[in-house]
């Protein structure tokens, strides 16, 4: 959806950036999954996503600003944090996108890539500076929407997870089921809010704000599978330009699969994001079996206080 | 290099990401490791206001290495030409050029003219109240010989006084180990920033320098991009795709403000401001400001047809076309003199319309003593800006030095209509004027400054009506009967009739299709030659949005807005081809020669008439652009020729030369001169120096500070810090420093800082950060602090604004300031309050003492 | 919600009824979100235009309902920005709708400590009476040399980078013709 | 660059520690060390769940756990103890909707909890059960009240012990279908602590209602359920590793939890030598096993907010799950 209208005719330099396009490559077959919910609504649609490519953004918080006045999420004015330029600090319920921003001294992969390297003492290592939006991940199977009590997270058509405004009690108990940290309630008016990948500009075939907004396609929206596909190719340009760095997080529905995932060049946990996360609340067994083995161990408690008589 | 592209043009840095993406190499050289230092391959760190030294380095390089494309350089660049005998560089003498005058502190730049010209000396006449910076640009480089090139010339650049063989011996001290002495910038990290623009550059690829005010902001920021022109011209990156030098310019329509200047120094188009001693009379003003050849040969055309769009009818062959209407100039009336004026009384009046000098300009107070000397002040903004509010919230009424009730100013403040509110065009950086709609009335009494001056002159030439002073009929000859748009609740004027005035008519009142037509008869009328055309058919051509897929393929865009001059997008593109006129490569076509249909073509609108042969030769007598030869692609230039080598123009010198900044802990490596000699300084008690080094006195300010902006705030802060969602992001004023600064001073990350200098004192929070790197300077750690000046006492977010600190010290040619390097002391906490505050900096100036002149 | 929305809204039977019976998706969706339309789609017009920060100049899209601008996103046509804004341009229309904007002019007096209200036509008949006073008491025919002048430094303008060419153009069409040179913008810094 | 050596920086520390943690067979430091992280921030949202959760969790297992307690005293014919245990079940029953919507952010929209049935959500599920329990429960102490219809009370007996089990753990089950690690990864313990504790306070409720000669089971579901309740969570922290235990043992829960096994025990120790002579010593030994089986919960709530909190508990579990992985799949 994102425009793609040729500037240059026969060079292929299209409107949306196809420098991640690697011609003759092998794409793997990543159809993601269609996540339960999607598959009954009268039209069938192709799960959107995100590619959150980290490597080319440049910091701009305009996906940030983009995202709040579309959705007139209102500004929180806080102080300096000390903490690089992220004065915003994580997603919560007025900030849908947030951009991290992760200074280290560390060799720089990138300018291996074009044969230049900055000096410096060894034992320094050199110094980069990383920058990443962050964004609800619009999980395959979502925690969130799995214990949602008044079906206020849904999912829609277009396989995203959305918090229904109109729905929402503010019970809290989405917020720590997210493995993100993404979801938390508004104080003012004490429901939860989160990005609901622009529900509403997608009905009318829209490209969501921040993606639209983001000055480099850092953030590029699509159909899932076409996404996955252009992320492995950037990958594979990376890898061969020496950036061993780079990887791809919730690319991989048999870990856990994202609706929105990224490029990264580090660990997931230097950007915030957990190393692992899991589908907690598809666990039935383990959840309930014990929940059932202690309600028997009650009625047992219970039998066995009138085993040594009835008073 | 002097520009934090991806902070400061994020969306036009999206073509650079896109050209990284394809292999191009990306180099940030900055103080700072910044947003743009992150997306670059490489980033390199220099000190602050020693880039001449590192590009005069790479001239060097270059020059050693023989490196320069030859065919380039000989052919369009004016290294072959032979200079006078009389000229002396800054290695006979030290650090001055020949021609300098140590009483006027200015040059005179006769000896550094080319052999066998003569030249109306431009430069150097300032006490005269002469001609300067942007003015002087114009002036002509003398006559040229034989088939129009200038008198004499060594092709094969061997002669010892041609200009390549000067230049390589007015940078043969720039070695790496020079530029690593001054800059700071390790010498293997230079020599690789050398080798890949070489290694980048010459028939089959270009380079291209982007910059922006990192290098403007100097007491010699027209030099930084002289000596990059230099390189550029060396190495053929100029009017080719991919290459140039690019100005990343401010604001929306900074470009069209100076195009159509809102500038004391010139007139729509470039036309200087008359002068009084100069220029008398219109024969004498064209006499005396331009070439024969070259463009500005039609310099008479384009002045009389703006004279007709100012006085219309009035303006006749017989009164000079009213050029007496035009008030005179006799020194520079920049707007820093005119600061002086108000503090000494003799400039009563100020609008201030769309700016914030209390908070944007240097030496906030000097500012605001300005402002708060005034008899009257307007100000115009769409919310109250500190320009407005100074009378009762200045950090002078917080010290006592100001006291509200004796103040006065009186201040109107006059609520403005956005950009949403109005139509217009806007000219970008690229020179594309684009045109904005209105979308909604503005609501109250807010109104565009289309409205506020149409209604102002009409007032006052009510108000005059009667007059039967002659100093009158200038306004009341005026052309003002602009139409009112006929839907307008109040009066509003059509912007397009304004368009179509500086887009220009000919005898029937049909729009000028281009400047080509223009004529100095007075049957044509333009209020702004360069801009001729926009209003070409009729048709508000800036206007145009044609979407570019759909502009048949050709990714230059020509549909999309207007661009001057002529819709051209890339200026001087004659460079593009050979001598010959063929593409230098294929690879890097753009422009070239069609034998077949005998023109110019390729993607863009030439630079060159587009029937002119490439071999073509002027003949004797011709003038203007017939004076330039087929294959000379630099037209403005009277030799068509990019000039190496500025044999008139520049009040500093031909050649760009390392000084130190004027307030500087280090002395200058190469030469005795430790400051540009002609700076401009302005040595007042309201605007006092910190001592440089080699002054006693110069370590109580030990550390350089460097001012910038942030991606999430805009200038001085008028349209992001009355923005919640942008406020949030950048919600503090604050400070960068080295963790080694950190500790050598006890600062903490988050913790708060004073900065200090010998203005005042300001308080900004601290952010500790890598980002910053100590700097090796001449066997001395110079440790830099990064200040971003967005802040003010306004807004949904407020701070002590870095301007504050800042004094005036100004470059020659174009009068701006230096804001990027300055002497400042740091210490932990936060400043005293009230006269607390004056104390403190009374007890450094005295430590230091700081002094009013310079040196 | 009172109980009269609640029962349309309730999911429980669309959940019996339907597919979805674990009520993840289309039966528990509220009647409001199936029927949601991005706002921009009831535009009644929209007006392009151009980014009012910087010089990049990038393209801008007005969505305008009710004589109301509810939305300001970037131009996808645009050849320079491709429909792109950074978070400047993506907060212009709270830039226009700031809570701190003025709408009515404010007067000073001097020596005054408060701001005073001023009619519009007032303000503008003062300024004109001021512009032509300062004129007149600073005008400068000729120099001590007896060269044309023709001018007055008794008064200065500042700014222009902010606004339109044809702004631009009769402010300095207009101040010269009263004489006045000292007509300066951001271009000096 | 310059004159050398850059010192470590401690305020950006958190990220900048530490090399990749997934090199396999690498020796392992101790796991403050080795976590990175983004500036120290959590990666998880701490739950915006107010006092009011914590309570409900005690009244909801309170009112649980008195519902077959009532049943079996009513099938044993101590009528005493069942209508202890039967107003327990409607006092716990009807305090805990209270509590529930008193924490919502939204309480006039507590009936949305009504609007799905959601099997995926121990919230959804717990909210129905409750709400039914609360009618039966409600309708077993009317019709005694009333002294009307026996046989449907023994029926709404039925029911509410058939909900009152799952009411008494879900809030377990709850808590631990989260992404907070020492809840989540303490699934398999936590609904035993939950029914132990529940058992515990249901025993000591109806203990000190009930005429001591009556109270002997009820005395003894009560010393049992706070020993259980101890021993449960002793086996909770040792499954969950000295790791992931940690936040119940300091801060708040650390405190918390101490009490209540201070006076879980000390209250079936009372309970256990002076409970069946003195009504006094029932009472105060009743009054600690239910202050026990509060603190505990609290301990549990406060363990998981202070998880979330800090990075280290999400980012280590997680890493050394993504470990043993690797390392089954080398030797896999
Ligand atoms: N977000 C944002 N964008 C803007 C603006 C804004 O306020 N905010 N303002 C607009 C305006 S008016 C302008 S003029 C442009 C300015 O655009 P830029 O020139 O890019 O702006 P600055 O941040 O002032 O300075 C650029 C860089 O110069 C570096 N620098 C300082 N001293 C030196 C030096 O001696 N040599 C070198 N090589 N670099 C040095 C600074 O560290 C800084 O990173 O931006 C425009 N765009
Ligand atoms: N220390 C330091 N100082 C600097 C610089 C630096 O790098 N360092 N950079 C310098 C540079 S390059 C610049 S350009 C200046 C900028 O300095 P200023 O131009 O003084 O700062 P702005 O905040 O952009 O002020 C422009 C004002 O115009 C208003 N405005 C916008 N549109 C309109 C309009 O249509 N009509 C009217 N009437 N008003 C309008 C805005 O609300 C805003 O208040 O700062 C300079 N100062
Ligand atoms: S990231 Fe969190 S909030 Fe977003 S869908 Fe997944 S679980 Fe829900
Ligand atoms: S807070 Fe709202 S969205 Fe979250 S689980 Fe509760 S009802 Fe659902
Ligand atoms: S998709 Fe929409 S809601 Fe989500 S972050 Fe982007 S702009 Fe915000
Ligand atoms: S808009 Fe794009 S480039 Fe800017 S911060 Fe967001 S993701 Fe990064
Ligand atoms: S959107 Fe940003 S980059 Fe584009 S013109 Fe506006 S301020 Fe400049
Ligand atoms: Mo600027």
């Amino acid at each position: 959806m994102s425009d793609s209208h040729p500037i240059i005719p026969g060079s292929g330099i299209t409107g949306a950036s196809d420098a991640y396009n690697i011609e003759g490559r092998e794409t793997p077959e990543t159809r993601p999954l269609i996540p339960l919910g999607q598959r009954y609504y009268a039209e069938e649609k192709p799960r959107m996503g995100f590619f959150t490519d980290t490597t080319v953004c440049i910091g701009c918080k305009a996906c940030e600003v983009a995202c709040k006045e579309w959705n007139n999420v209102p500004d929180v004015i806080g102080e300096l944090t000390g903490q690089s330029y992220d004065n915003t600090s994580s997603l919560g319920a007025n900030t849908w996108r947030h951009v991290a921003f992760i200074e280290q001294r560390k060799p720089i992969k990138m300018q291996q890539e074009a044969g230049l390297m900055t000096p410096g003492s060894e034992e320094d290592g050199e110094f980069r500076w990383l920058m990443s939006s962050d964004v609800c991940k619009h999980c395959t199977e979502a925690p969130c929407l799995d214990v949602c009590p008044t079906g206020s997270l849904f999912r829609t058509e277009f396989g995203t997870v959305v918090v229904q405004e109109d729905i929402c009690n503010g019970c809290g108990y989405c917020v720590p089921a997210c493995p993100f940290g993404v979801l938390d309630r508004r104080q003012e008016d004490g429901r939860v809010w989160k990005c609901t990948l622009c529900y509403d500009r997608q009905k009318d075939g829209l490209e969501p704000a921040c993606a639209q907004a983001c000055p480099t396609d850092s953030i590029q929206f699509g159909p899932l599978d076409e996404l996955r596909e252009k992320a492995n190719g950037r990958l594979e340009m990376l890898h061969e330009a020496g950036v061993d760095d780079a990887r791809l997080y919730g690319a991989n529905e048999e870990e856990y699969g994202m609706g929105a995932f990224f490029l990264l060049l580090d660990d997931p946990e230097v950007y915030g994001l957990p190393p692992d996360p899991e589908v907690v609340t598809r666990k039935f067994k383990s959840l309930w079996g014990a929940a059932a083995v202690a309600a028997g161990a009650l009625v047992a408690g219970v039998a066995a206080a009138f085993a040594g008589g009835a008073r | 290099m002097g520009s934090n592209m991806a902070e400061n043009h994020p969306v036009g840095f999206q073509w650079v990401v896109e050209a990284r993406l394809r292999g191009a190499k990306i180099i940030h050289v900055d103080p700072r490791f910044t947003r743009t230092s992150a997306m670059s391959n490489l980033h390199v760190p220099l000190r602050a206001g020693t880039d001449i030294a590192f590009l005069g380095g790479i001239v060097n390089y270059i020059l050693e290495n023989d490196r320069y494309f030859r065919d380039y350089v000989v052919h369009y660049t004016n290294a072959p030409v032979i200079v006078s005998e009389e000229y002396a560089d800054t290695e006979d003498l030290d650090g001055l050029f020949s021609g300098y005058d140590p009483e006027s502190r200015s040059y005179d730049a006769s000896t550094w003219q080319y052999v066998g010209t003569t030249v109306s000396g431009a430069a150097g006449q300032r006490e005269m109240g002469g001609i300067t910076g942007e003015q002087a640009h114009y002036a002509q480089a003398g006559e040229l010989g034989h088939g129009g090139e200038p008198p004499e010339m060594d092709r094969t650049l061997e002669h010892p006084r041609c200009v390549f063989q000067i230049l390589k011996k007015h940078y043969s001290r720039y070695t790496p180990e020079m530029v690593e002495e001054i800059c700071g910038t390790p010498k293997e990290l230079f020599l690789q920033v050398a080798e890949a623009l070489c290694e980048n550059s010459g028939r089959e690829k270009t380079s291209a320098f982007c910059y922006a005010v990192g290098w403007t902001q100097h007491t010699v920021g027209v030099q930084y991009i002289r000596t990059a022109a230099i390189i550029q011209l060396l190495l053929g990156n100029i009017g080719r795709p991919g290459g140039g030098i690019l100005a990343l310019r401010g604001h929306a329509s900074i470009q069209g403000s100076t195009d159509i200047p809102t500038l004391y120094n010139i007139l729509p188009g470039y036309l200087p401001m008359p002068h009084a001693h100069q220029h008398q009379n219109l024969e004498m003003y064209v006499e005396r400001n331009s070439a024969k050849s070259g463009y500005w040969g039609n310099m008479k055309a384009y002045m009389v047809s703006l004279l007709k769009a100012y006085w219309g009818g009035a303006a006749t062959a017989e009164n000079d076309f009213c050029f007496d209407y035009l008030p005179r100039l006799t020194g520079d009336h920049s707007i820093y003199p005119a600061l002086m004026g108000m503090i000494d009384g003799w400039c009563k009046g100020f609008f201030v319309m769309g700016e914030n000098p209390a908070v944007g300009a240097a030496n906030g107070k000097l500012q605001r003593l300005a402002l708060a000397n005034l008899d009257w002040l307007i100000v115009r903004d769409f919310s109250e800006i500190e320009s407005a509010s100074f009378w009762y919230d200045s950090p002078e009424i917080e010290t006592g030095e100001l006291k509200t009730e004796e103040i006065g100013t009186e201040v109107f403040f006059m609520p403005a209509a956005a950009h949403t509110e109005k139509n217009g065009s806007f000219t970008n950086t690229q020179r594309l004027l684009q045109w904005h709609f209105r979308a909604v009335e503005p609501q109250g009494d807010c109104r565009s400054e289309l409205w506020f001056m149409y209604h102002l002159g009409r007032k006052v030439r009510e108000k005059l009506a009667n007059s039967t002073d002659p100093k009158d009929r200038a306004i009341l000859d005026l052309n003002w009967d602009y139409p009112i748009e006929e839907e307008s609740e109040f009066e509003e004027p059509d912007a397009e009739a304004v368009l179509r005035e500086i887009g220009g008519w000919d005898e029937n009142n049909e729009p000028l299709p281009s400047y080509l037509p223009i004529k100095a008869d007075g049957s044509t009328t333009c209020g702004c030659w360069i801009y001729a055309g926009v209003y070409a058919d009729e048709v508000n051509q800036a206007a145009r949005k044609k979407p570019y897929w759909e502009q048949g393929g050709n990714w230059v865009a020509p549909e999309w807005a207007w661009a001057w001059p002529m819709n051209r997008r890339i200026i001087y593109n004659r460079a593009s081809a050979d001598p010959e006129g063929r593409p230098w490569s294929e690879r890097k076509k753009y422009i070239w020669w069609d034998e077949e249909q005998g023109q110019w073509t390729g993607y863009d609108v030439p630079d060159i008439s587009p029937t002119k042969r490439p071999d073509y030769e002027p003949e004797a007598g011709a003038v203007a652009e017939d004076a330039i030869r087929g294959d000379k692609p630099f037209i403005m230039q009277a030799d068509g020729r990019g000039w190496i080598f500025v044999p008139a123009g520049l009040t500093d010198g031909p050649l760009p030369t390392h000084y130190e900044p004027h307030e500087s802990p280090f002395e200058n490596a190469l030469y005795g001169q430790q400051s540009n000699p002609v700076r401009e300084v302005y040595p007042r008690p309201e605007n006092p120096y910190n001592p440089s080094d080699g002054d006693p006195g110069a370590r109580v300010f030990p550390y350089v500070f460097t001012t910038y902006r942030l991606t999430e705030h805009h200038t001085a802060g008028g349209m992001t810090r009355t923005v919640g969602h942008l406020s949030e992001l950048q919600p503090e004023m604050f400070c960068e420093v080295s963790p080694e600064l950190a500790k050598e001073r006890g600062l903490e990350n988050d913790g708060w800082a004073t900065i200090i200098t010998s203005r005042t004192a300001i308080e900004a929070r601290v952010l500790v950060t890598d980002r910053v790197v100590p700097m090796k300077v001449q066997g001395r750690v110079v440790h830099q602090v990064g200040l971003p000046y967005h802040w003010g006492s306004k807004g949904i977010v407020t701070g002590d604004s870095a301007n504050d600190l800042l004094g005036l010290t100004l470059d020659p040619n174009v009068h701006i300031g230096e804001y990027k390097a300055a002497t400042c002391d740091i210490r932990p906490g936060r400043r005293p309050r009230g006269p607390a505050l004056v104390r403190l900096v009374e007890d450094y100036r005295r430590r230091a003492e700081s002094h009013n002149g310079g040196g | 919600m009172s109980i009269r929305d609640f029962i349309p809204e309730w999911s429980v039977p669309r959940q019996i009824k339907g597919a979805d019976r674990w009520a993840l998706g289309p039966a528990a969706q509220s009647r409001h979100q199936a029927q949601l339309t991005p706002r921009t789609k009831k535009a009644d017009r929209v007006v392009k235009s151009v980014c009012p920060y910087c010089a990049v100049g990038c393209g801008q899209r007005i969505f305008v309902e009710n004589e109301k601008i509810t939305q300001i996103e970037g131009d996808p046509a645009s050849p320079i920005s491709r429909g792109r804004l950074c978070p400047k341009g993506s907060a212009t229309r709270s830039l226009v709708q700031s809570p701190m904007r003025e709408y009515k002019v404010k007067y000073r007096r001097p020596y005054g400590t408060e701001w005073e209200e001023l009619s519009l036509d007032e303000a503008m008949d003062m300024i004109a009476d001021r512009v032509i006073k300062t004129r007149e008491e600073t005008w400068e025919d000729e120099d001590e040399e007896g060269c044309h002048l023709h001018r007055t430094l008794g008064f200065a303008h500042l700014g222009g980078a902010t606004l339109d060419n044809e702004e631009n153009y009769l402010i300095k069409k207009f101040f010269t013709a009263m004489g006045a040179i000292q007509i300066e913008n951001q271009a000096r810094i | 660059m310059s004159d050398g050596r850059r010192e470590p920086q401690p305020q950006i520390s958190m990220t900048q520690q530490g090399g990749s943690l997934d090199g396999r067979g690498e020796v392992r430091p101790v796991p403050e060390e080795q976590v990175r992280s983004y500036y120290g921030r959590p990666v998880l949202k701490e739950p915006v769940w107010t006092w009011e959760i914590p309570w409900y969790f005690f009244t909801g297992g309170l009112a649980g756990a008195s519902a077959p307690l009532a049943l079996a005293a009513d099938l044993a014919g101590n009528e005493r103890l069942a209508r202890s245990a039967r107003f327990g079940a409607l006092g716990g029953a009807m305090v805990s909707p209270v509590l529930l919507i008193s924490d919502l952010g939204r309480p006039g929209r507590f009936f949305n909890m009504l609007r799905v049935i959601k099997p995926t959500s121990p919230m959804s599920l717990g909210t129905w059960v409750l709400s039914a329990f609360s009618g039966a429960a409600g309708l077993a102490a009317t019709t005694d009240v009333l002294g009307i219809f026996p046989h449907a009370r023994r029926f709404f007996e039925g029911v509410a012990t058939l909900l009152g089990l799952p009411l008494a753990t879900y809030t377990a089950v709850l808590v631990a279908d989260t992404s907070v690690p020492v809840w989540h990864e303490a699934r398999g313990e936590l609904p035993l602590v939950f029914a132990s504790g529940a058992a515990a306070s249901a025993g000591a409720c109806a203990a000190i209602f009930t005429p001591i000669e009556d109270a002997a089971p009820a005395r003894r579901l009560a010393i049992g359920g706070a020993v259980a309740e101890i021993g449960a969570t002793e086996l909770m922290k040792h499954r969950l590793g000295k790791f992931l235990a940690e936040p119940y043992e300091k801060e708040a829960a650390g405190r918390y939890e101490k009490l209540a096994t201070a006076l879980s025990g000390a209250g079936a120790a009372v309970m256990t030598l002076a409970g069946r002579k003195s009504r006094a010593a029932t009472v105060a030994g009743g009054a600690m096993i239910l202050a026990g089986a509060a603190f505990e919960r609290w301990s549990v709530f406060k363990a998981g907010f202070q998880s979330a909190r800090d990075p280290k508990y999400t980012v280590f579990s997680q890493r050394e799950r993504l470990h043993s992985r690797h390392r089954a799949e080398d030797e896999g």
